[in-house]
C-alpha cells in the first residue's frame, strides 16, 4: 500500500505559475484522472512529481518520505513511473532495449535478468517485434513501449500523460483494458492525463481538474463534469 | 648495416628526412639532390652511382621516426641526412641510435636533442649549431665588434623571445652567457603560433631603454615587429632579429634598413666565398629560384661532406667514413671551413657560429666574422 | 528577467570601473586591449553566424581567412592596390569561393549526422592550407605599409593607432550582420532553418538557399577581414589554424547564436590579456587567461541558466 | 534519421578476423611497418576512446590535453620516481583519469559545443602550465626519458602496443555490451527520459569521461615510452585530437570497429600517399576525407552494414 | 484542386502507399483511417518530403513532382504536421511571423492575419514572448495551426489536429474550420471522425495505403461500418 501526496506544490517559470498550491493525493489501487485545459499544468505536475523540475515551494511525499528534493533517477527507483506526452523514444536502442532500461537502472537488475523481464512485460502488453528500431514501429506500438518503459521501473505510482492520444477507438479500448488490468494486478496508483472524456469515464475512479495551475474541482468525473467552471473552462459546448 | 659492393651498378644511398612542406626542408632536400646530381655527373662516388631518397617528416616526430625506419630497413641506405625541427629529431633519435649509420644532421638546435643523443655516439654528426653554440658566437661577435668600433655600445640588453622552445632556449642561454651585462627579457607569442601582437613586449623594452634589442622568433614576426616598434616609437641603437629564416619580401620594406640579424648564411656571402657562389649559381640554375634559407647550403653540405669523406676513405664502411669525417676540413657553401670536434655532449659538432649580418639596401650583408664581412655596420639604428 | 538585469548591470559597471582604473594606471593597456578585442571580434563574428544560425562547425574557418589573405596579397602585389581597397574584390571573390565550397561539399552533408560537417570541414581546411603551401611555400609574406605604424602620443606614452581599425571593422561587421538577420527575409528565416530545417521547409523557406547565402556571406566577411589581416600580420599557409579555435572559443563564450555578445566576449578577453601582458614576465601566461576565462564564463553561464 | 542500432552479429566477427590479420601482419614485415603500426595503434586507441565518450553524446576536444598530461606523467614519474615503463603508463592513466574525475564534476554540466570547447580549453591549460613550470617539466624544451620501454626494440614495443590496443578494444566492447551502453545511449538520446528510467546521468558520464581520459593518458604515456621524450609542442599537438576524431567518424561512430577501421585506413593511407606523392600528399589526404564523408555519411562500418542489408535505404 | 494520380511511396522496401488516386476538391475533405494507414505519408508526399515511387501530384493544374517543398508551399499548400515541427527556441510571435513571412502571397497581410489567428487562439497572443518549446503540448498544437494559417494558404492540410487539444478547443477548431472553408480549402486527417465529419464535405477512408470508402459527410456518418470502426469514443 503506497500513497503519494503533494502539499502546496507550486512552481513558477519566470512570471508564470504553472502549478499553483496543488494538494493532491493518490493511493494504491486508485486510478485518478488529471484533466484540464491546454496549459493547465497537468504535464508540469507530473514533471514535478517525477523530479524533472524542482518545486518553487511545497512538498511531495511518497509514503511519508519527502521526495521533493531528490533527483529524478532516484525517484524512479523509489517507485515513481511516468510516460511522456511528447514521446522521445531512445533511438539508439531497440524496442526491447528501451524497455530494459527501467529494469536495469531503476530496479538495478543485471543484463540477463532485465532482458528476460522486459520480454515478459512486452508479452503481457502484446508488444512484439522487439528487435526493431524505435523508428520502425507504429503509434500503438510506440505507446505500448512507453507504458512498458514506465512499468519497467516497477512503479508504485505511475502517471500516464496522454498515452491514448493518437490511437483509434478500438486501440483505445484495448489500451484502457491493459491499463486497468495492470493497475489491479500490481495494485498501482495511477494518474491519467487524457483529453478524450470517453477514456476518463471508462478508466478513472475520480478526477482532479486543473486550470491555470490550480485544482478547481475534484471527485468522480460524472460530478465534476456538471461543474460550471469545468464546463466553461474545459469541456466547452460540444462534450 | 654494411653492404657488400657486388659491382659498380649498386648505388651508394643517402636517406634524407626533411619537412618537405616547410620551406627549410624543401630547400634543404633540393640542395641535397643538387650534390647528388653533381656527383653522378662526375661519375659517381668510388665509381658507384649515388642515390638520394628523401622522406617527408611532416614536422611530426612519429612520421620522422618511421621515415628513419623505412630508410634503414626498406631502402637500406648507407647514410642518414636531414633534420630541421628539434621536436621531430627527438622522436627520431631512438631509431637513429638503433642503426648507428653515419648520420649528418642539418637541424635541431635544442640542446635537449643533444642530451638525447648522449655521449659516445661516434656515428652522429651534427652540422647545425646547438643553442648554446649560437649564444657563444654572439658573445664573441659582439665583443669583436665592440672592440673594433668604439662608438658601438652594448651593455644593456633586452631580449624579446617567442615562448616556444626556440625563443625560450635562446633567452636562457643568453642570460647565462651575458651574465656580466645588464640583461632583461620578455616572452611574446610568435605569429607562427597564432600570436603576432608585440606591443606589450616592445613597450617594456622601450621602458627598459636597452643598447641592444634582440627578438628571437620566426620569419612571420619580422615585419610586423618592425611596424609595431615604429608605432610605439621604439628605436634602440641596435635592433637585432634572430629568426631562422626571413620573409622573402622583408628587404623591400623601408623598415628593414639597418636591422641587424643573426644567421648562418646570406646570398651576399657569395661576394666573399667562391664555394658559396658556386653553390648558389648551381642552385639557381637548377631550380630557378634563389635559396631563401640557410637550410639550402646546409642540405648541400650534409651530402657533400660525406661524399668527400667516402672518397678519402675509399669505402662506405661506417668505421672508415667516421674516421675520414673526423679528419675532414670542409670548405662549406656557408662560407667557413669546418671540421668536427666535440661539443658539450656529442663528439662531432660541425658549425658553431652564427654570423652577424645587417640589412642594407634590401639585402643581408655580413658584418661579422670580419673574415666574411661584406659591409661595415651601420650604427646606430635609425628610422 | 530581473536577475538577468542585475547581472548585466553588475557586469557592465565592473567592466567600466576596471577600464577607468586601467586608464589611470596604464592607458596603453586599455588601448591595446581594445585593439586586440577588435581583431578577435572581427574574425569570430562570421563563425558565430555560421555556427549559431546554421549549426555548422566550420573547422576551415581560419583556413578560409588564410586563403582570403593570400588572395588579397596577390591582388595587392599584382595590381598595386592597397589591402584596404583590395578588401572589396577579396570579399567578392570569397563570397563565391564560399559558395563553391558550400555547394560542392557541405551542402551534401546537411542531412547527415551533425558531426560529419565537422570532419568534412576539417578535410576542407587541410586541402586549402596544403594547396596554398604547394603554391606559395611556407615562407611568410607581408606587405610593408607605412600607415600601420601611425602613432599617437599622449603625454609620455606613444602607441599605435592604426589598430583601432579592427574594432571599427568588427562594429561594421556586427551592424551588417544584425541588419541582415533582423531586416532581410533570408536573415530572418535563417534562425528558423537552424532550429528545424524540416519545419522551415514546411513554412515555405528555401532551406538550401538560406544555408548557401549565410555561408557565402560569412565567407565574404572572412574575405574582407583577410584583407585587413595582411595589413598587420604576416601570412603563411598555417596562419589560419589558430584562428579557427580562437573564434570557436569566443563564440562559445558569447553563447551560441548571440552575435552582439561576441563583441563583449572579445572585449573581456582582449582587456584581460592586455592586462596580463603588461605585467613583467606575464606574457607566458596570456594563453592561460584566454582559456581560463573561456571556461569560467561558460561554466558560470551554465550555473546561472540552471537556476 | 536512420537508427544506429546494430543488430548484425556477423560484422564484428568479420572485422575481428580482419583486425587480427592487420595486427599480426607487422610482426613478419620488419621495423618500418611495425613503427607505422605503433603509430596507427596510438591513434586507434585515441579514436576508440573518443568514440566511447561520444556514445553518451559528449563531443570531446580534450584528447590532446589528456594525451599530453599522460605523456608528462609517464616521463616525470620515470625520471623522478624511477617507475618502470609499465608502471609509468599505469600511473599516467591514473593521473589523467583522476584529473578528469576532478574536473568532471563541473565540466560534465556542459553539453554540445560548450562541452567541446571546454575540454579543448582544459587541454590547453594543462599545456600552458607544463610549458611554464620549467623547474619540474623542463618547460618548452621538454624532458627526456632515461630509458625506453624494451630499449626501443621494434618487435616487443609493437607487441606492447598490440596488447594495449586489444585491452582498449575489449574495454570498448565491454562498454558496448554492458549496462553502460544502455546508460550512455539513453543519455545521448534524451536525458529526461533517461533520468525517468532511473539512470544516474552524472554518474555514467563521469565513468565514461574518467575512463576515456585515462585511456588517453595511457596512450600519451605509450607515446613517451616509445619515443623517449616529451615537449609541450609535440605531446599536446592538436593532431592528437583531430586525427582520431576524423578516424572515428570515417570508420563509423558508436562502435568499436568503426574507429579501428578508420584508424587503420587513414593511418596507412597517410603513409602510403606520402611515399608516392612527396609533395602535396596532404592535399590528396584531405580530398579523400571529403570524398569518404560525402559518399559514406554513416562511415565505413555504417556503409558496410547498409550494403549487407541492401535495398533498405530510407526515403 | 489537388490531384494525386496513382501514387505509391515506400520506406525502404516496405510499401506504405499503394497506387493511390485521390482528388481533393475545393471545400473541405477528410482523410480518415487507422494508425499506419499512410495518411501522414500522403501529406509528406504532397509536400515533397517523401519521394514518389510512381505517379504524380498536381495542384490547381500545376505538376508538383519537380518542385521543392518550399515551392509547393508558395503555391498555397500549408500543412500542420502531426509532429508540429515548431521552432522550439523561437518565441510564439516569431514562429507565427516566420509562418507568414516566407510565402510571397501572404507576406503583405502578415499583420492582419496575425490578428485573425490571435482571435482564434487567444492563448497565443497571451504567450507571444514564450519560447515555443516550453509551451504545453496542446498549446504547441494551437501554435502549429496558427503558424500554418499565417501563410494564407489556398489549401490547408491538418494532420490529426485534435491530438492533445482540450475538448472545447477541438470543438471550436472544427467550427472554425467549417467557417474557414469558404476562403480556404481544407484537408484534415483524423482517426476518430465524429468531430471532423462536422467540418468536412467529403471524406475518404483509407486502410493499409489504399482508399476503401469515399463519400459525403452524410453518407459516411450513416455508414454502419464507419460508425463501428471510427466513431467510437
Ligand atoms: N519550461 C517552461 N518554461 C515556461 N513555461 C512553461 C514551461 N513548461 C511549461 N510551461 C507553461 O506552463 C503551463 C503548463 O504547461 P503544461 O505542459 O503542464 O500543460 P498541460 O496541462 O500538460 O497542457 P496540455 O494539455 O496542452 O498538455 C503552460 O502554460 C506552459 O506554457
Ligand atoms: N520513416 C519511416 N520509416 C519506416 N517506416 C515508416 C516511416 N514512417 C512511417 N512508416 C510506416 O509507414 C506506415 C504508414 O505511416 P503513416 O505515418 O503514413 O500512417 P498514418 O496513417 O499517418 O498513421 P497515424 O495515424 O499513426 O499517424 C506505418 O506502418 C509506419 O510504421
Ligand atoms: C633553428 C631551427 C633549426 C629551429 C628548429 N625549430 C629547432 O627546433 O631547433
Ligand atoms: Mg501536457
Ligand atoms: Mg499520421
Amino acid at each position: 500500500m503506497s500513497e503519494l501526496r503533494t502539499e502546496n506544490l507550486t512552481i513558477s517559470f519566470g512570471g508564470l505559475t504553472a502549478t499553483n498550491d496543488v494538494n493532491f493525493n493518490i493511493k494504491s489501487g486508485e486510478i485518478v484522472g488529471i484533466i484540464g485545459p491546454n496549459g493547465a499544468g497537468k504535464t508540469t505536475l507530473i514533471n514535478l512529481i517525477a523530479g524533472i523540475y524542482y518545486p518553487t515551494s511545497g512538498k511531495i511525499w511518497l509514503d511519508d518520505r519527502d521526495i521533493s528534493q531528490i533527483p529524478a533517477h532516484e525517484r524512479s527507483a523509489l517507485g515513481i513511473g511516468r510516460t511522456f506526452q511528447l514521446i522521445h523514444p531512445l533511438e539508439g536502442l531497440t524496442v526491447l532495449q528501451n524497455v530494459m532500461t527501467g529494469f536495469l537502472f531503476a530496479q538495478k537488475m543485471g543484463l540477463k535478468q532485465a532482458r528476460e523481464e522486459a520480454r515478459k512485460l512486452c508479452k503481457t502488453l502484446e508488444l512484439t517485434g522487439l528487435d526493431r528500431a524505435t523508428g520502425e514501429i507504429n503509434i500503438l506500438e510506440t505507446k505500448k513501449m512507453e507504458i512498458a518503459k514506465a512499468l519497467a521501473t516497477n512503479p508504485k505510482v505511475m502517471f500516464l500523460d496522454e498515452v491514448m492520444a493518437g490511437l483509434n477507438s478500438t486501440e483505445t479500448l484495448e489500451a484502457i483494458d491493459i491499463v486497468k488490468q495492470i493497475a489491479t494486478e500490481r495494485n498501482l496508483a495511477v494518474g491519467v492525463v487524457e483529453h478524450v472524456m470517453g477514456v476518463i469515464t471508462k478508466l478513472t475512479h475520480s478526477v482532479i481538474v486543473l486550470d491555470t495551475g490550480r485544482i478547481i474541482a475534484s471527485g468522480p468525473y460524472k460530478e465534476v463534469a456538471q461543474n460550471e467552471r469545468v464546463k466553461s473552462a474545459y469541456l466547452g459546448g460540444g462534450a | 648495416t654494411g653492404q657488400q659492393g657486388e659491382g659498380e651498378a649498386k648505388p651508394i644511398k643517402f636517406g634524407g628526412v626533411w619537412p618537405l612542406g616547410d620551406i627549410t626542408g624543401d630547400q634543404a632536400a633540393k640542395a641535397a639532390q643538387l650534390v647528388v646530381d653533381e656527383l653522378n655527373a662526375n661519375g659517381g662516388l668510388l665509381g658507384r652511382p649515388v642515390e638520394l631518397i628523401v622522406i617527408d617528416s611532416e614536422l611530426n616526430p612519429e612520421k620522422g621516426a618511421a621515415a628513419i625506419e623505412r630508410l634503414a630497413t626498406v631502402e637500406k641506405v648507407d647514410f642518414f641526412v636531414g633534420g630541421m625541427s628539434s621536436g621531430v629529431h627527438l622522436g627520431q633519435i631512438p631509431s637513429l641510435k638503433k642503426y648507428k649509420k653515419v648520420t649528418m644532421w642539418t637541424g635541431a638546435a635544442s640542446s635537449t636533442a643533444e642530451a638525447a643523443v648522449g655521449e659516445g655516439q661516434d656515428w652522429y654528426f651534427h652540422l647545425h649549431p646547438w643553442d648554446y653554440n649560437q649564444g657563444n658566437s654572439y658573445v664573441e661577435g659582439w665583443d669583436d665588434i665592440a672592440e673594433k668600433y668604439s662608438n658601438i655600445s652594448i651593455d644593456r640588453w633586452f631580449l624579446a623571445y617567442e615562448e616556444g622552445p626556440f625563443g625560450s632556449a635562446s633567452f636562457a642561454a643568453t642570460q647565462t652567457l651575458f651574465a656580466d651585462m645588464e640583461i632583461d627579457g620578455e616572452a611574446f607569442q610568435s605569429a607562427a603560433m597564432g600570436g603576432g601582437d608585440y606591443t606589450a613586449v616592445l613597450q617594456r623594452a622601450k621602458d627598459y631603454n636597452p643598447d641592444v634589442f634582440i627578438w628571437a622568433g620566426y620569419g612571420a614576426d619580422a615585419l610586423p615587429i618592425m611596424e609595431q616598434a615604429k608605432a610605439v616609437n621604439f628605436t634602440p641603437p641596435l635592433f637585432i632579429g634572430a629568426p631562422p629564416g626571413w620573409p622573402s619580401d622583408f628587404g623591400d620594406s623601408s623598415l628593414a634598413e639597418n636591422v641587424t640579424l643573426y644567421g648562418m648564411w646570406a646570398p651576399s656571402i657569395s661576394k666573399v666565398s667562391a664555394v658559396s657562389k658556386k653553390f648558389q649559381d648551381a642552385y639557381e640554375a637548377k631550380y630557378g629560384e634563389t635559396p631563401a634559407t640557410y637550410f639550402a647550403p646546409l642540405g648541400y653540405t650534409s651530402i657533400e661532406i660525406i661524399a668527400k669523406a667516402v672518397e678519402q676513405a675509399g669505402s662506405v664502411e661506417t668505421e672508415a667514413v667516421i674516421k675520414a669525417l673526423k679528419a675532414i676540413q670542409y670548405e662549406s657553401p656557408l662560407g667557413e671551413t669546418i671540421s668536427f670536434s666535440p661539443s658539450n655532449v656529442i663528439s662531432n659538432q660541425g658549425f658553431r657560429n652564427q654570423k652577424i649580418l645587417q640589412w642594407q639596401n634590401g639585402s643581408q650583408e655580413v658584418i661579422w666574422p670580419f673574415a666574411f664581412a661584406t659591409a661595415e655596420p651601420a650604427y646606430p639604428f635609425t628610422r | 528577467m530581473n536577475k538577468k538585469k542585475i547581472y548585466t548591470i553588475a557586469g557592465i559597471s565592473a567592466a567600466l570601473v576596471l577600464s577607468v582604473i586601467l586608464l589611470i594606471i596604464k592607458p596603453t593597456i586599455l588601448v591595446y586591449g581594445i585593439q586586440r578585442a577588435g581583431i578577435y571580434a572581427a574574425i569570430a563574428l562570421p563563425m558565430a553566424l555560421v555556427l549559431g544560425i546554421v549549426h555548422i562547425v566550420n573547422l576551415a574557418h581560419g583556413e578560409m581567412m588564410m586563403v582570403a589573405a593570400y588572395l588579397s596579397y596577390f591582388i595587392c602585389t599584382t595590381f598595386g592596390l592597397d589591402p584596404l581597397v583590395a578588401a572589396i574584390p577579396t570579399g567578392i571573390i570569397m563570397f563565391f569561393l564560399g559558395l563553391i565550397v558550400f555547394k560542392t561539399s557541405i551542402a551534401h552533408t546537411l542531412e547527415a549526422p551533425e558531426l560529419n560537417q565537422l570532419i568534412l570541414t576539417f578535410g576542407v581546411a587541410m586541402v586549402l592550407s596544403q594547396t596554398v603551401n604547394l603554391i606559395a611555400t611556407s615562407q611568410p609574406r607581408k606587405i610593408s605599409l607605412d600607415y600601420v605604424s601611425a602613432s599617437a602620443t599622449i603625454g609620455e606614452v606613444s602607441f599605435g593607432i592604426y589598430d583601432f581599425i579592427f574594432p571599427a571593422l568588427a562594429a561594421v561587421f556586427l551592424a551588417v550582420l544584425i541588419y541582415f538577420l533582423k531586416k532581410t527575409r533570408i536573415g530572418k528565416a535563417a534562425s528558423a532553418v537552424g532550429q528545424n530545417p524540416r519545419g522551415a521547409r514546411i513554412v515555405g523557406i528555401n532551406v538550401d538557399l538560406t544555408y548557401t547565402i549565410i555561408f557565402s556571406l560569412a565567407s565574404m566577411i572572412i574575405g574582407v577581414f583577410g584583407s585587413f589581416f595582411i595589413t598587420k600580420f604576416s601570412i603563411f599557409p598555417a596562419v589560419g589554424g589558430t584562428f579557427t579555435m580562437k573564434s570557436f572559443a569566443l563564440v562559445a563564450m558569447a553563447g551560441i547564436g548571440n552575435l552582439p555578445m561576441v563583441i563583449g566576449a572579445s572585449l573581456v578577453l582582449g582587456l584581460a590579456e592586455s592586462l596580463v601582458m603588461s605585467v613583467p614576465h606575464g606574457a607566458g601566461w596570456t594563453p592561460m587567461i584566454f582559456f581560463g576565462l573561456i571556461i569560467i564564463v561558460i561554466l558560470s553561464r551554465s550555473f546561472r541558466s540552471k537556476q | 534519421m536512420s537508427s544506429t542500432v546494430q543488430k548484425n552479429k556477423t560484422w564484428p566477427v568479420i572485422f575481428g578476423i580482419v583486425g587480427v590479420i592487420v595486427i599480426i601482419l607487422p610482426f613478419f614485415t620488419g621495423p618500418y611497418v611495425q613503427s607505422i603500426g605503433r603509430t596507427v595503434i596510438t591513434y586507434m586507441i585515441l579514436a576508440i576512446s573518443w568514440d566511447m565518450l561520444i556514445r553518451s553524446g559528449q563531443l570531446s576536444f580534450g584528447l590532446a590535453g589528456f594525451f599530453g598530461l599522460g605523456s608528462y606523467a609517464a616521463v616525470l614519474s620515470a625520471v623522478n620516481l624511477h617507475f618502470n615503463p609499465f608502471v609509468s603508463i599505469l600511473f599516467a592513466a591514473v593521473v589523467a583519469g583522476l584529473m578528469a574525475f576532478l574536473v568532471g564534476a563541473v565540466v560534465l554540466r556542459l553539453r554540445g559545443m560548450y562541452f567541446a570547447i571546454t575540454t579543448l580549453a582544459l587541454g590547453e591549460i594543462f599545456r600552458i602550465i607544463i610549458h611554464n613550470w620549467t623547474s619540474v617539466t623542463g618547460g618548452p624544451n621538454g624532458k627526456l626519458l632515461p630509458k625506453l620501454a624494451f630499449d626501443g626494440a621494434s618487435i616487443p614495443t609493437y607487441a606492447m602496443m598490440v596488447v594495449f590496443a586489444l585491452v582498449i578494444i575489449a574495454l570498448s566492447e565491454y562498454f558496448k555490451r554492458s549496462k553502460i551502453h544502455y546508460a550512455l545511449t539513453a543519455i545521448r538520446d534524451n536525458e529526461i527520459v533517461a533520468k525517468s528510467s532511473g539512470i544516474n546521468i552524472y554518474k555514467y558520464l563521469l565513468i565514461a569521461f574518467t575512463v576515456t581520459a585515462a585511456i588517453q593518458g595511457a596512450a600519451g604515456a605509450g607515446f613517451a615510452q616509445l619515443y623517449g621524450f616529451v615537449t609541450p609542442e609535440s605531446s599536446f599537438n592538436a593532431n592528437y585530437t583531430l586525427i582520431p576524431l576524423a578516424m572515428a567518424l570515417l570508420g563509423g561512430m558508436y562502435s568499436t570497429w568503426g574507429p579501428v577501421i578508420g584508424a587503420v585506413l587513414l593511418g596507412v593511407l597517410g603513409e602510403f600517399l606520402k611515399l608516392y606523392i612527396p609533395y602535396g600528399h596532404l592535399v590528396v589526404y584531405g580530398i579523400i576525407i571529403i570524398l569518404v564523408l560525402l559518399f559514406m555519411p554513416q562511415g565505413i562500418v555504417g556503409m558496410a552494414g547498409k550494403l549487407l542489408k541492401k535495398g533498405e535505404s530510407h526515403e | 484542386m489537388l490531384e494525386l494520380k496513382n501514387i505509391s511511396c515506400s520506406y525502404g522496401r516496405m510499401p506504405v502507399v499503394r497506387d493511390l488516386t485521390l482528388k481533393i476538391e475545393e471545400g473541405s475533405t477528410g482523410l480518415f483511417g487507422p494508425n499506419g494507414a499512410g495518411k501522414t505519408t500522403i501529406i509528406n508526399a504532397i509536400l515533397g518530403l517523401v519521394s514518389l515511387k510512381t505517379g504524380s501530384i498536381s495542384f490547381r493544374g500545376i505538376e508538383l513532382n519537380k518542385l521543392k517543398t518550399h515551392e509547393r508551399v508558395h503555391l498555397g499548400i500549408s500543412v500542420v504536421p502531426q509532429e508540429r515541427e515548431l521552432f522550439p527556441l523561437m518565441t510564439v510571435y516569431e514562429n507565427l511571423i516566420v509562418g507568414g513571412q516566407n510565402v510571397p502571397s501572404a507576406r503583405e497581410h502578415v499583420e492582419k492575419t496575425l490578428e485573425e489567428v490571435c482571435e482564434i487562439f487567444p492563448i497565443l497572443k497571451e504567450r507571444f514572448e514564450q519560447k515555443a518549446g516550453t509551451m504545453s503540448g496542446g498549446q504547441q498544437r494551437q501554435l502549429a495551426v496558427g503558424r500554418a494559417l499565417m501563410a494564407k494558404p489556398k489549401l490547408l492540410i491538418l494532420d490529426e489536429p485534435s491530438l492533445g487539444l482540450q475538448p472545447s478547443i477541438v470543438h471550436d477548431l472544427f467550427t472554425i474550420l467549417k467557417d474557414m472553408k469558404k476562403d480556404v480549402s481544407i484537408m484534415v486527417t483524423e482517426q476518430n471522425v465524429r468531430e471532423s465529419l462536422r467540418a468536412v464535405d467529403t471524406g475518404h477512408i483509407m486502410e493499409n495505403g489504399e482508399i476503401i470508402i469515399t463519400g459525403t459527410a452524410d453518407e459516411l456518418s450513416n455508414n454502419p461500418e464507419v460508425e463501428k470502426a471510427y466513431m467510437g469514443l
